[in-house]
């Protein structure tokens, strides 16, 4: 994936100023203060948002021109699971997401993912009984049911306890392809292989996680 | 949101908001139960459009009040001219074009607080029946306030819809409505707390 | 008011988000040259109507036609100002007042289903609220009345398509989100207004 | 303030189940899994909620019988400051929390706050236009000015990044009036001077912040 001279700009506002960086470790991490353009920045990854100038390739594709094949090979997993999921139940959520299969085998595929994700029998349950935990879960289960090639998460774990944010941490660090991680939380941030700083709309820092961490915590003092 | 009120010092400026409606209201009565004659009808549309230039709205600000009824005086007045006649047309649609102006004034020359008091007035008779009359002021400013929290709400389901790349048509909706439904809980949580509201 | 009863605040706090969502559908509109233009706010009266009952839902509209009327633009197309009272398109907005009124009614007349739903945005959210327009505009725009009311088939495919989409939604919120509806599903006969605390 | 055999039950579903505990530290933290009750329990404490059963008393009052008393001496701030700012400026939203002044007094008062939060010349702004940071500042800022008695805050620093999550913190921690913090963020818990674990609707545990986060850890393995 590599960004090469990309700035985002609105109404007059620079959100990216000028951000060229390559990312190619298999977990990468992305830290910054609040506003410094990390959310933006991701969205950009699958085409959510499209450069005001510069370019962007992610699995060989331009997102801005190519948008739904870049979509349905980047799985997007936001911080607010509620805006995620879309079907009033866990079971029609997944359905949607697996679309493409026969109905049959559909109805197998979503109680398979129901219990491999802890959520066995809360499948026609209204979203709005589940735990904040479980929505997280279940938006995850959603994203990399498709099968995603890369997988891009906006502060995953924010609203999660210790069992649950380990628990989602532990689910996208071991996924078999490249994930991006934008977080606040260090120790997250700590177990991937890279970390990207972000300051200002520009990434300020990139390399491994300790150093950029403590690059971070310097500039935030 | 903006306002669509404009800083000025004229008559209208400082005459009181709650005369303003009041005066508003019964010019409104007036016009639309007396029939002017056609010249009536023109020196009207002249008192509304010089009431609207005293407000300081400049000789640009007026003709941009006129040019956005536009539409509204070709179809009206070619309506009528075609199904009644000319006459009515001119009638008519002036009485409409005028009330449009004179109600432009107004809102241009009221700031967007000046009615909430006036809004405090009206809602303090009702206080013998439990209604605190601040509550109406309240509700307008929630919504104010609400009102960007929704767009963004909107722009949150939006980007988790492209992301995940479906089309569900309306049903889109439901997690907008959701996530609006979650915040009014919040908010009535915050408006307790804040003392502001059983 | 015994202890578990939902206080003011939800109500109000409710009210506002509806009126603030009839503002965001003002966004969506295509202007005719009458005046009056198709607006998607008569969905969020419908939504309104729907979700929030007879008691409420009027009060969500009043709400949005105050901040018009103080000069905010809040109706279709950023338009606002005391203009809109005095206007062709002022009894289709009482019509919404009445209209949500009578959507709540309906919608919420038993346990709450798609037809029942439908039925509400139909009555409600098409006829009373012509009912109350059709009148005032010719009124005020001196057109004899059978003319103005055919010149509404023009809002009649779009309104019919709102009242689809208000019914489908709402009967998906009120599965994705019981809690957002006056009367629970197990308890229907509970007065309007007298649910359990339901906020988190 | 005491919580004596409290009960929160709805829709037949146990929300608390017999919370008995009495806060004294004059900082307090409230930690435990997701869905646990923590934020139930802290909005008992203004009475926001109310008991199924059991009785609470804080500063010496029933917040259920008294409850508008309680609350003017009670703050609480939410994990979402969108949900707790309720006027369109920061300026207007300070002096909804001063309502109690003569108007010119007011003024002056909002100034100096917006000053001393950090917020000098944004008083009218809309609120939408400030960063994440800037609106807890604010909402904090609603609650502080009217002197609360007892602070309780609802996960104050999730959404904010290291220096504003600092901030918060400091600004909670250094309160002349006893704070109670329900959070997930341990670092923070470990600053208070007590800490309270919730699990399944019941307090498990209650003392030292170091022993009970150990706890804390213990169970979510
Ligand atoms: N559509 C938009 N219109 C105006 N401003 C925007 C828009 N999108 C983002 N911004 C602004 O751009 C800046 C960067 O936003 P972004 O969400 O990328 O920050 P972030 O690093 O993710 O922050 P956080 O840690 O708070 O999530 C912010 O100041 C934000 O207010
Ligand atoms: N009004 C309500 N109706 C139904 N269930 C509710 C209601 N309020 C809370 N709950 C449920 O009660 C449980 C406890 O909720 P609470 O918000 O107190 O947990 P919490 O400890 O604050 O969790 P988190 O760490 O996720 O914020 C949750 O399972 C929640 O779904
Ligand atoms: O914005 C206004 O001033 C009010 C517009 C009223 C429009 C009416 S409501 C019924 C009918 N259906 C539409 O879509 N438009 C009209
Ligand atoms: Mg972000
Ligand atoms: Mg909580």
């Amino acid at each position: 994936m590599a960004f090469e001279d990309v700035s985002y700009v609105v109404d007059d506002a620079p959100i990216l100023r000028g951000v060229t960086t390559r990312l190619t470790a298999s977990r990468t991490a992305v830290i910054g203060a609040n506003g410094s353009g990390k959310s933006t920045f991701a969205r950009m990854i699958n085409g959510l948002r499209q450069p005001t100038s510069g370019s962007v390739r992610v699995l060989g594709l331009d997102p801005a021109a190519d948008a739904a094949r870049v979509r349905s090979r980047v799985g997007f997993v936001f911080t607010n699971p509620e805006a995620q999921i879309l079907m009033p139940t866990p079971a029609e959520d997944l359905a949607l997401s697996l679309g493409s299969l026969p109905r049959a085998m559909r109805t197998l595929r979503v109680a398979r993912i129901l219990e491999q994700y802890g959520l066995a029998g809360r499948g026609d349950q209204p979203v709005s009984e589940l735990s904040g935990g479980q929505r997280q879960l279940l938006a995850l289960a959603a994203v990399l049911c498709t099968d995603p090639r890369l997988v891009v998460a906006d502060e995953p774990t924010t609203l999660l306890d210790l069992r649950n944010a380990r628990r989602i941490a532990d689910l996208l660090l071991t996924l078999p392809v490249p994930v991006v991680i934008v977080t606040h939380d260090l120790e997250l941030a700590g177990r991937c292989d890279a970390a990207v700083l972000f300051d200002g709309g520009r990434v300020v820092e990139m390399g491994e996680p300790p150093a950029v961490i403590e690059t971070y915590r310097r500039i935030s003092a | 949101m903006i306002s669509l009120y404009r800083a000025g010092d004229s008559i209208l400026h400082r005459i009181p908001a709650g005369w303003k409606l009041l005066a508003l209201a019964i010019c409104a009565l007036a016009i639309s139960i007396t029939r002017l004659p056609t010249t009536g009808t023109i020196v009207l549309l002249g008192a509304a459009t010089t009431v609207l230039l005293s407000t300081g709205a400049g000789l640009r600000g007026t003709a941009l009040a006129w040019w956005r009824l536009r539409w509204l005086i070709v179809v009206l007045g070619g309506a009528l001219v075609v199904f009644v006649d000319v006459t009515a047309a001119v009638q008519s649609t002036g009485r409409v074009v005028a009330m449009l102006l004179l109600a432009e004034a107004v809102t241009r020359t009221t700031r967007t607080g000046d009615p909430l008091d006036v809004l405090r007035r009206l809602f303090r008779p009702l206080r013998v029946f439990g209604v605190d009359p601040e509550t109406p002021a309240l509700a307008v400013s929630l919504t104010i306030t609400m009102v960007p929290v929704l767009a963004g709400l909107l722009e949150q389901v939006r980007d988790a819809q492209r992301a995940r790349g479906v089309r569900l048509g309306v049903r889109a909706a439901v997690p907008l409505l959701v996530l609006a439904m979650k915040h009014a809980d919040d908010v009535g949580d915050a408006l307790t707390a804040r003392g502001l509201a059983r | 008011m015994a202890p578990d009863r939902r206080p003011l605040s939800a109500d109000l706090a409710r009210i506002a988000v509806f009126a603030a969502l009839v503002i965001v559908l003002g966004t969506v509109m295509v202007p005719l040259p009458s005046g009056v233009p198709i607006t998607g706010q008569t969905l969020g009266v419908m939504l309104a109507g729907l979700v929030l009952g007879a008691r409420r839902a009027p009060l969500s509209v009043l709400l949005m036609l105050a901040l018009a009327a103080i000069g905010l633009p809040v109706l279709a197309g950023g338009r606002g100002g005391l203009g809109a009272f005095v206007g062709p398109t002022a009894g289709y907005m009482a019509g919404w007042v009445v209209g949500a009124v009578v959507i709540g009614l309906i919608a919420h007349s038993g346990r709450f289903t798609w037809w029942r739903a439908a039925t509400g945005s139909l009555v409600g959210g098409i006829i009373v609220v012509y009912l109350f327009g059709i009148p005032v505009q010719a009124a005020v725009t001196g057109v004899p009345l059978d003319l103005t009311a055919l010149s509404t088939v023009a809002f009649l495919p779009g309104d019919l398509i709102k009242a689809t989409l208000a019914t489908v939604l709402a009967v998906a919120l009120h599965r994705a989100y019981p809690r957002a509806f006056p009367a629970g599903v197990a308890a229907p006969a509970r007065a309007v207004g007298a649910t359990p605390v339901p906020a988190r």
